[in-house]
């Protein structure tokens, strides 16, 4: 049987809207330098290099032989995956397979974007079909629209619902010195913000992002010898369920949903709201954040609004959301599920400074991307069985 | 390394390069295409397992995992199921051009369906557009096979 | 009732993908490529653990991770380590045909510069031919300010 | 380490334009034969790893195009950007973890659709060496040069490679091109860029390819024996062509080590059976003997022209034809695996090894074999 898996070390550029001082390479080199030296090793101690991005977001075709200047690969066991915007958990589930599989002992994980380099939309238009679903697709944030739009009418949300989610996730970014957006805004200025695609305004929408993220990924027989509280990976899975635009339904994020239902049960989790300390989750839109908690049971569908107004996800509250200031502080798109498997990690490991959650012993992950797709890694600070 | 930091920082410029592409639309969709070209008129498949008709059409049912053989023709009208009007413009891929602002993306419900389909509305206006609204399509008077064929939906007369 | 798949034509969607790059050089190209342009003077990147000088230049050695790389100016000449004549057309070549494409090892760098070479004769080009660099006139700090190496 | 192994596999024809089909309606036609091939139903498969790449199906998040057509509603799914022997190797560690008994590896690829030149100048740095122009082609030309030169390597000993694979091919109903050539014909065809010619390069090809995984326990369930995978390796070089020594390939010598060490291989020549490797251009094949221990740095030619490789040799290389007679870019790589499977399980037909029970699969990925991964298979 497989081998246990646990994070050892991770490392993240500080993100911004433009790293015009570093090339692609460079950009990748600085967060795995920085995820070396949190784990205390060299790049003679990595056994695999796992790298993903979006391709035409750079145009850079083949990233894993063109980054090894960068990710170390260089005369190393090099692999790319990449599934869009979940391609930052992506690259941290193959990470975690590559280990669990017994093959490689410590195996390095890197997501990374420089969305500077292009148009951001027009790429992720390229992302749907080309003859019936991208002449009239409105990118990312068209179809974060839509489905916000859909929740406010089936639920009766409002749009002040979701600018609770902007304002938390921006208040909380003001600890965490990476975020590219660290912004002191409340309600009314969401509300004021120019409406980009109705119902969702400027303030509720993540931004453009450029940062690389590097996550050292080590088995059982090494990970408590490279680090003192290493972030266990209790449990990993993903679902990616949709090929045309409107084949989805938006009665809850289904994706998401079914995620839960299948990882829960595997790791005892029966009540996430109380039994994980702290999430980090792909919300691109303050929109998402409200409804796609109750598809990941913390609270009925519908009671997204209400869970939000009480103050349970904010720092001091039941489950934190977000510590980082999660997606819509920073965007890098192919390292921002990474991301949230980093910030996972390091709550658990107790290195997230001023952003860390008391004796967080248990964390989630979560990457969203592709047609409504949604992935899930589960952290915890004691070994699993 | 010395001195890099005090000069300017260059980049690179792609150019106006396009990558061009002839994309099959397989013989589902092309029934599809065709059938707007020729017919004004949209069509789904059946899936002979549980019966719910997709559109656009496709080889397989993703829930079943069983092949679609059977063509089925919609009125063309359906429901709104969500909408978004987009302010913000960004380059279309396909013609490397900005698109022009406001529009309106709609998820629409075809009456007859099992899913939703993506298409324009005519009106940008969100006071003026109701989920649930009945809509139809608006063609174009020459067509060729295209998604925009169908110029964009508006509302049935008097629903 | 799956009469009409034969039936249907089979249509095929002309697109493309037209995505324009701003690529970012950074401090250490923008370094390289400034000083290609306003000195016409070949900078490589020299990495004292593992001796050696790279050419396009690196912010750190690949190979080592040594972040403290040096600058190390280079030859603009240097030798042909391997070489191909393209004999067909296409609209990514910057130049029409005769023309080749060479790794070049310049003098005083330990890996090669791919680049164009031109202005060759019959039979001339093989591994080992002296090469040197020759600078566009208006240079504004690309790879292309070096128009091409030719035979010396 | 737990035991996985093929149970089923599944191509279409290649061809040099399907223009009737979707990446979609490629994927669904694998499967289908993969799952038939296996005895097993989509129910059976616990996870699936699709293989396609953005630049090729002008299509960022390339892998959503074929979602519903491989089963994978309601299953874990993931995509690996590279050749098929890497997506393999992928859905192979996902059963070793003890996650899933059974994987389904789907690899797509239409080179019809769009232009080699652009697609394959993209693997070259925006910054230092794409405004340059060179493409698949014309970097390979190089380093068959940078070979011929280091090792006084000839354009006949290409040609035989070439002479030999499209020969084989024609044992093998699937592949695109099948030829009876002579030398001479391959000297004669048209330059592409010296010193490599038309001969020397595997055709536009499209196509689509799937394999099943199964560990020990999942295997029971299907109706054929599984095909074990007996040692893998994948390595990188360096990434800038002058960086590199390109009459050699360091990364594949590592990368068979470690799958030789896994397999208990250390002598290769002897102890393979049969070997698909992966000759996008002639000099390749040779290039990776000499990278797979076949025969001594530099004696790649000679091992040619011994008839060692061919048909009845002692180490039949690419019976199915290899990539010079199709040449789907990514499922090329899941072909050569398959080719192993129905080597190992006498079902090759026309072009079977005999007494075959160990056979060698191998992929790259990036300019002019950058990154290569290894796979050995036996019973």
């Amino acid at each position: 049987m497989g081998k246990r898996v646990a994070i050892v070390g991770t490392g993240q550029t500080k993100a911004s809207s433009g790293r015009k001082d570093v090339n692609g390479q460079e950009m990748i080199n600085e967060a795995v330098m920085k995820a070396l030296a949190e784990a205390e090793l060299t790049r003679d101690d990595i056994d695999a290099v796992i790298i993903g991005n979006m391709d035409h977001f750079e145009g850079i075709n083949y990233v894993d032989t063109w980054s090894v200047d960068g990710s170390g690969g260089f005369m190393k066991p090099i692999m790319k995956v990449t599934t869009g915007g979940t391609t930052g958990t992506t690259v941290a589930m193959a990470a975690y397979y590559h280990v669990a599989s017994g093959l490689f002992d410590k195996v390095l994980a890197i997501g990374w974007e420089k969305n500077s380099e292009s148009d951001t939309t027009g790429a992720i238009i390229t992302a749907f079909e080309p003859i019936v679903d991208r002449p009239t697709f409105g990118g990312a944030v068209g179809g974060l629209a839509v489905m916000a739009n859909r929740y406010m009418h089936d639920w009766g949300a409002t749009q002040e619902d979701a600018a609770r989610v902007a304002v938390r996730d921006r208040q909380h970014a003001l600890n965490n010195p990476n975020a590219h957006l660290r912004i002191d805004i409340n309600i009314d200025d969401v509300m004021k913000s120019p409406m980009i695609s109705w119902p969702i305004k400027y303030l509720d929408m993540c931004p453009r992002t450029d940062a690389a993220c590097a996550v050292i990924f080590a088995s059982e027989d090494y990970a408590e010898k490279i680090c003192p509280k290493p972030a266990w990976v209790l449990g990993t899975t993903n679902r990616h369920n949709f090929t045309f635009i409107g084949d989805p339904s938006f009665r809850t994020m289904i994706t998401l949903e079914e995620c839960a239902k299948a990882l829960y049960p595997r790791i005892g989790i029966t009540e996430p709201l109380k039994q994980f300390d702290v999430m980090e989750l792909y919300l691109p839109s303050s929109f998402a954040g409200v409804q796609w908690i109750e598809a990941l049971g913390l609270c009925k569908n519908g009671g997204g609004p209400e869970l939000i107004a009480s103050g349970a996800t904010n720092m001091g509250g039941e489950c934190p959301i977000n510590p980082s200031g999660g997606v819509l502080s920073s965007n890098p798109i192919g390292a921002t599920g990474l991301l949230r498997v980093a910030e996972g990690a390091l709550q658990i490991m107790g290195r997230a400074d001023k952003r860390q959650v008391p004796g967080a012993k248990t964390a989630l992950s979560s990457g969203f991307g592709g047609c409504y797709w949604s992935d899930l890694m589960a952290f915890s600070a004691k070994k699993p069985n | 390394m010395e001195d890099v930091k005090k000069k300017e920082l260059l980049s690179v410029y792609s150019g106006e390069a396009e990558q061009p592409f002839e994309w099959s639309a397989g013989k589902y969709v092309s029934r599809f295409l065709v059938e707007m070209r020729d017919n004004k008129r949209l069509v789904g498949c059946k899936c002979p397992k549980c019966k719910k008709v997709l559109v656009p059409p496709r080889r397989v049912c993703g829930e079943c995992f069983v092949q679609m053989d059977e063509i089925v023709t919609l009125s063309g009208e359906g429901s709104l199921y969500s909408f978004t009007v987009l302010n913000f413009g960004f380059v279309d891929p396909d013609t490397g051009i900005q698109r022009p602002v406001p529009y309106t993306c709609a998820n629409i419900a075809l009456d007859g369906t099992d899913c939703t389909w993506a298409h324009y509305l005519e009106e940008t206006d969100p006071a003026k557009i109701k989920i649930g609204m009945r809509l139809r399509p608006v063609w174009e008077e020459n067509r060729r096979g295209h998604l925009l064929d169908i110029k964009h939906f508006v509302p049935v007369e008097g629903k | 009732m799956t009469d009409w798949i034969e039936q249907t034509e089979d249509m095929v969607y002309k697109g493309r993908i037209k995505v324009p790059y701003t690529w970012w050089v950074g401090e250490t190209g923008s370094h390289f490529f400034t000083t290609l342009r306003d000195e016409k003077k070949l900078l490589g990147t020299y990495c004292a653990k593992c001796d050696m000088v790279f050419i396009p230049p690196r912010k750190n050695c690949g190979r080592c991770f040594n972040q403290d790389l040096t600058w190390k100016e280079v030859a603009d000449e240097g030798t042909l380590v391997t070489y191909t004549v393209p004999a067909y057309e296409a609209d990514i070549h910057p130049i029409k045909p005769p023309f080749a494409y060479g790794i070049i090892k310049l003098d005083g760098a330990d890996t090669g510069l791919t680049h164009i070479v031109t202005g060759f004769g019959d039979g001339q080009l093989k591994a080992g031919l002296r090469v040197k660099a020759v600078f566009k006139e208006d240079r504004d700090g690309h790879i292309l300010d070096i128009r091409h190496f030719q035979p010396v | 380490m737990d035991k996985v192994g093929i149970v089923g596999v599944g191509q279409t024809k290649y061809e040099r334009k399907k223009v009737g089909e979707t990446f979609f309606d490629m994927i669904y036609e694998v499967t289908v034969k993969a799952l038939d091939d296996a005895g097993l139903t989509i129910d059976d498969i616990d996870n699936v790893i699709t293989v396609s790449n953005d630049f090729w199906d002008g299509r960022t998040i390339s892998s959503m195009a074929v979602q519903d057509a491989c089963g994978s509603r309601h299953k874990d799914i993931s995509t690996v950007e590279g050749d098929g022997v890497y997506g393999a190797f992928y859905g192979a560690m996902r059963v070793l973890s003890g996650s899933f008994g059974t994987t389904l590896v789907v690899a797509h690829n239409k080179c019809s659709q769009s232009r080699m030149n652009q697609i394959t100048n993209a693997m070259f740095d925006p910054i230092y060496t794409r405004a340059l122009g060179l493409d698949a082609i014309t970097s390979s030309a190089m380093q068959a040069r940078a070979y011929m030169d280091a090792f006084g390597i000839t354009a006949e000993q290409f040609a035989r490679v070439s002479v030999k694979n499209h020969k084989n091919a024609k044992n093998n109903p699937l592949a695109q091109i099948a030829l009876d050539l002579t030398v001479e014909d391959v000297l004669k065809s048209r330059l592409l860029a010296d010193p490599l010619r038309l001969l020397d390069a595997s055709p536009i090809t499209d196509g689509a390819a799937a394999v099943i995984w199964a560990n020990e326990a999942a295997a029971r369930k299907a109706k054929k024996a599984p095909v074990w995978m007996k040692g893998v390796g994948h390595m990188s070089d360096a990434y800038h062509l002058g960086d590199r020594d390109l009459a050699r390939s360091p990364a594949l010598v590592g990368a068979a080590g470690k799958a030789y060490a896994m397999a208990g291989i250390d002598d290769p020549l002897k102890q393979l059976d049969v070997a698909e490797i992966y000759d996008a251009f002639s000099y390749m094949e040779l290039m990776w003997y000499e990278g797979l221990g076949f025969c001594p740095e530099g004696g790649g030619g000679k091992l040619m022209d011994a008839g060692v490789t061919q048909m009845g040799g002692d180490l039949p290389v690419n019976p199915s034809g290899g990539c010079l007679s199709a040449n789907a870019v990514l499922v090329a790589g899941l072909a050569r695996l398959i080719e192993c499977v129905l080597q190992v399980r006498g079902e090759a037909a026309g072009r079977q090894v005999k007494d075959c029970s160990t056979a060698l699969a191998h992929g790259i990925n990036g300019p002019c074999g950058q990154s290569h991964c290894v796979m050995v298979m036996g019973k």
